[in-house]
């Protein structure tokens, strides 16, 4: 395993660990059997994620992206928050080894699972994901075979 | 940053001994000749080559023509079961093994099922174990191989070889032991506990990597797996790695001259830290035998957090151990031996392995047990599964 | 005795050169972290792993995910021989190779045919080359393989390796080649070639023993031959051997960098030894190609006398050498490369090779031809088959 | 191949290499394609070996065990050199490496065929071998499995 340096910062000292009390969204990925569960809560205001925290279980590059993932998404919209995606995550990590690129999409998961949320107590859902793959399951994120 | 280094993971390779070394040196640059020439410069590698070998035999209680030199333990484990598999698969196609071995006897016993072999998979206790007698039940009339290493790699634990080299030998069974993890450790005689191949690997034991031995029995029926030249008696070819040979010797040589001396030093060392640990960290476990086990190896699982991160962690404070999960293989599943001792995969991927040697101290423990309750704690106040817990909510699911 | 060492065997083994030592020495004591573990101490190797395969692929013009570490020459050769085979069964079960392969090609083969493989040997011409339309002839349907040495390793012939490359390629059959003796001395190109499978060995070319590589070519079918962990991208498991991979790389880099120069330096050798052995000593026969032959090789028939007399007494001298014949591999017959180019057996046992290498000087040869005619001269005043040949009656049967 | 410094002694400097003109008794055993081939001479007055010479064509033991042979029979009467094993030509080489053994065996058979040569022209020979595997024939004797 050969993290970045930058992976490595984020890994011993993570931005925005912590809870947010009375957030507007919260997302939970991941389960403890595929070793990595992230959980994002953000705080919404007018359609921009003015704060953003993090709790992670699993390996340093799910603590990694977590945390700038979250760094990523503070201050911006939530449509461009939902831009963010799992490459630019661990692009601004300086990159991630090819067997822990399921971290990067885990994190881009959560954040979107923060704000599908967020949206759907303020009932601004629309289309609902029916699709297993689409990262609600963790395992079969882990199982992708484009990342074996 | 740190500027102590411990290193605890002996279990996955030792630092060669300085006079490992310099029995080897010669044989690089000096003595370079082809041990199967007739001029005088093979001679002395070809005499360095013979000594070694008696050194093994000497250590494993065999003789010196029944020791051959391997590339690796993993080709030595290789050799074993496919060479008495298929020498032997007029006789029958069943081999007999259990669901912990290291991954060069199960991905060897898998290859050899697609090919028409069957394997029974012994399951073990909570604890690792194997029985005497769950062997003794899946021997079946077409059973030609029981192999069941002497000791595991991650969580220690000493299986009864004895008792399954007895009446494997009464049933005119060969038995094969996987000893990679248990040569240096524990005192091993291949005539005593009947065991009619056994494989080693020099860096597990402070001799070079890339360097093996497959003890074989006088009269065992076995195929090659290099075919080649007549090297090692026309059973393992290629040109002799005379300076690797060498040093094996040497290293099993020193390795095993204080080897009760070394083990209690050991064993003080594990004890320490098992007691330490789990009186200081709660929601902790400790995986694998408490007694049959090897003197160096300490395996724990914590509830709530990941093994790569502990690592991480602890490497930045200048400790190198690690984990029976995921990440260091390369896989990502959770370690199939801690899911074998039935761990649940959630706890299994919370392990820690700590495996101590010959240069290891008590201020190592003492630095240990500094460090770790802090790694641990802070990793759980990050962990989503840890929130609440403290007040009462002992676990999720262990 | 005589303090003059002048090695002239270079194709059993070579010595290291110091700047691979060099290379290799921090992997021995200091840096032996296991290089699949995530601490910082496993770092550094794993990443002159890379680097080294990075060199071989460079020096090969393959991928850098193409190369793979093996133990060995002889590994290389059976893993994709037998690789091959198995992965490819159910396509077809014949292969094709030559009666001049290295005994890690021909008996691998020979393996296979007692387990269901086809295998046509084609036989060489007088100068050792098989040609093209040889093996394009041989090919039947159910051919999956064909394994050709680039370079033999007794009489020295280079075959055209690029022709029957091409024929393979456009016909989908694979195509193995051990360049065991040809790399570090004639230019290698695996893609211009059309080279599927190659194997090759450090220790050939002044690097370490117990270190060999197998090129991949991407999208190659093929099963492992040593199973376990996932070292080598799960295809060739066992910790990898850092010193002597490294080693490997620091000597290919080394030993193709001047190739064209080198090259010209040993044909000079060679050249002058044969011109003048041929003319100062009567009854002799050049083995092998007078042209496509590698630049250090010389391979010598000496009628009326025996090789390993020849050996012993150029030893006394000072001159280590090899016979292509019985007494160096520990089997009494003759040489299968030698029968196989139609020299006799008789005339087989009176063969000696003398392989230069990069230390090799004019001197050398200077001394070689001062001692050579003597010794063969004073052989043949003691054997009962010489005498009365200086009378006219040449040879006995040649 | 580990010769002992006796064997490399007889190997560099021979005893006894030579032709015996007129010589009593001739014996040749082995072949080329064997690659050994000794020829033994022996001149022998009043049953008593008086001089032995032979040339060989082989490997170091081939040469050693042939000057070994000849000292060993010179002076001795016929009786007592047909007692002479490839045993005690090996041993008095303080040994010789398990797969040279057969050219003991060939300078015992060399010694024997001479002096079945010299028993014939002198009329003495009582019995006749007419077993293939007895010596006559070099290539049984290499390949006798106990030798492989
Ligand atoms: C129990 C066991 N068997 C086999 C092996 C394989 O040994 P090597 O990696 O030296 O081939 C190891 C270590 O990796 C091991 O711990
Ligand atoms: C042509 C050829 N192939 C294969 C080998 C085997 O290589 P190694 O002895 O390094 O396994 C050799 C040398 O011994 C060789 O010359």
């Amino acid at each position: 395993m050969q993290y970045s340096e930058k992976v490595m910062d984020h890994f011993m000292n993570p931005r925005n660990v912590g809870i947010i009390e009375n957030a507007d969204g919260i997302g939970q990925v991941g389960n403890p059997q595929c070793g990595d569960i992230m959980k994002i809560y953000l705080k919404i205001e007018e359609s921009i994620i003015i704060d953003a925290k993090f709790k992670t279980f699993g390996c340093g590059a799910a603590v990694a992206t977590s945390s700038m993932a979250t760094e990523l998404v503070k201050g911006r919209t939530i449509e461009e928050a939902l831009k963010v995606t799992n490459a630019a995550v661990a692009e601004a990590l300086d990159g991630l080894p090819p067997i822990k690129m399921h971290c990067s999409i885990l994190a881009e998961e959560a954040v979107k699972a923060a704000i599908d949320s967020y949206k759907e107590k303020n009932g601004l859902l629309v289309e609902k994901c029916d699709n297993n793959a689409c990262g609600k399951n963790c395992c079969n994120i882990h199982h992708l075979e484009k990342f074996k | 940053m740190n500027n102590r280094f411990i290193y605890l993971d002996h279990a996955a390779t030792t630092a060669m001994r300085p006079e490992v070394f310099e029995a080897m040196q010669p044989y690089f640059i000096e003595k370079y000749g082809n041990p199967s020439s007739i001029y005088s410069l093979a001679r002395d590698g070809k005499k360095a080559i013979e000594e070694s070998r008696d050194k093994v035999a000497g250590v494993l209680g065999g003789r010196s023509d029944e020791i051959f030199f391997t590339g690796s333990g993993t080709e030595a484990d290789n050799w074993a079961i496919k060479g008495v598999a298929y020498a032997n698969k007029f006789k029958g196609n069943h081999i007999i093994t259990t669901s912990i071995e290291h991954h060069a006897v199960l991905n060897t016993c898998q290859y050899l099922e697609s090919d028409g072999f069957e394997v029974t998979y012994l399951p073990v206790d909570e604890n690792g174990l194997v029985t005497p007698e769950q062997v003794e039940k899946a021997i079946k009339p077409n059973t030609i191989l029981i192999s069941i290493m002497f000791a595991n790699n991650e969580i220690g634990t000493i299986q009864p070889i004895s008792e399954i080299g007895k009446l494997a030998r009464e049933r005119g069974i060969y038995f094969h032991t996987d000893a990679v993890q248990a040569v240096g450790n524990v005192p091993i005689n291949v005539a005593d506990m009947n065991i009619d191949l056994l494989s080693l690997s020099g860096h597990k034991f402070y001799g070079p990597k890339g360097i093996g031995s497959l003890y074989i029995r006088k009269g065992v029926k076995i195929t090659s797996l290099l075919h080649g030249g007549s090297q090692e008696r026309g059973r393992r070819a290629s040109t002799e790695n005379v300076s690797a040979i060498v040093g094996l010797g040497k290293a099993i040589e020193l390795a095993t001259r204080n080897i009760e001396e070394q083990s209690k030093k050991l064993i003080a060392l594990r004890d320490r830290t098992i007691e330490e640990v789990m009186r200081k960290i709660p929601y902790v476990k400790l995986n694998g035998h408490m007694m049959q086990r090897l003197p160096g190896n300490v395996n724990f699982a914590f509830e709530f957090i990941e093994g790569e991160s502990v690592l991480l962690m602890l490497d930045m404070k200048g400790i190198a151990a690690s984990t029976g999960s995921a990440c260091t293989s390369g896989s990502l599943d959770p370690s199939h031996i801690l899911l074998a001792i039935g761990v649940s995969p959630e706890l299994a991927n919370g392990s820690l392995r700590l495996t101590f040697g010959e240069e290891n101290t008590q201020e190592d423990v003492d630095y240990l047990l500094e460090v770790l309750p802090a790694i641990v704690e802070r990793l759980r106040e990050m962990s989503p599964l840890y929130e609440g817990v403290e007040g009462g909510n002992k676990s999720y699911a262990v």
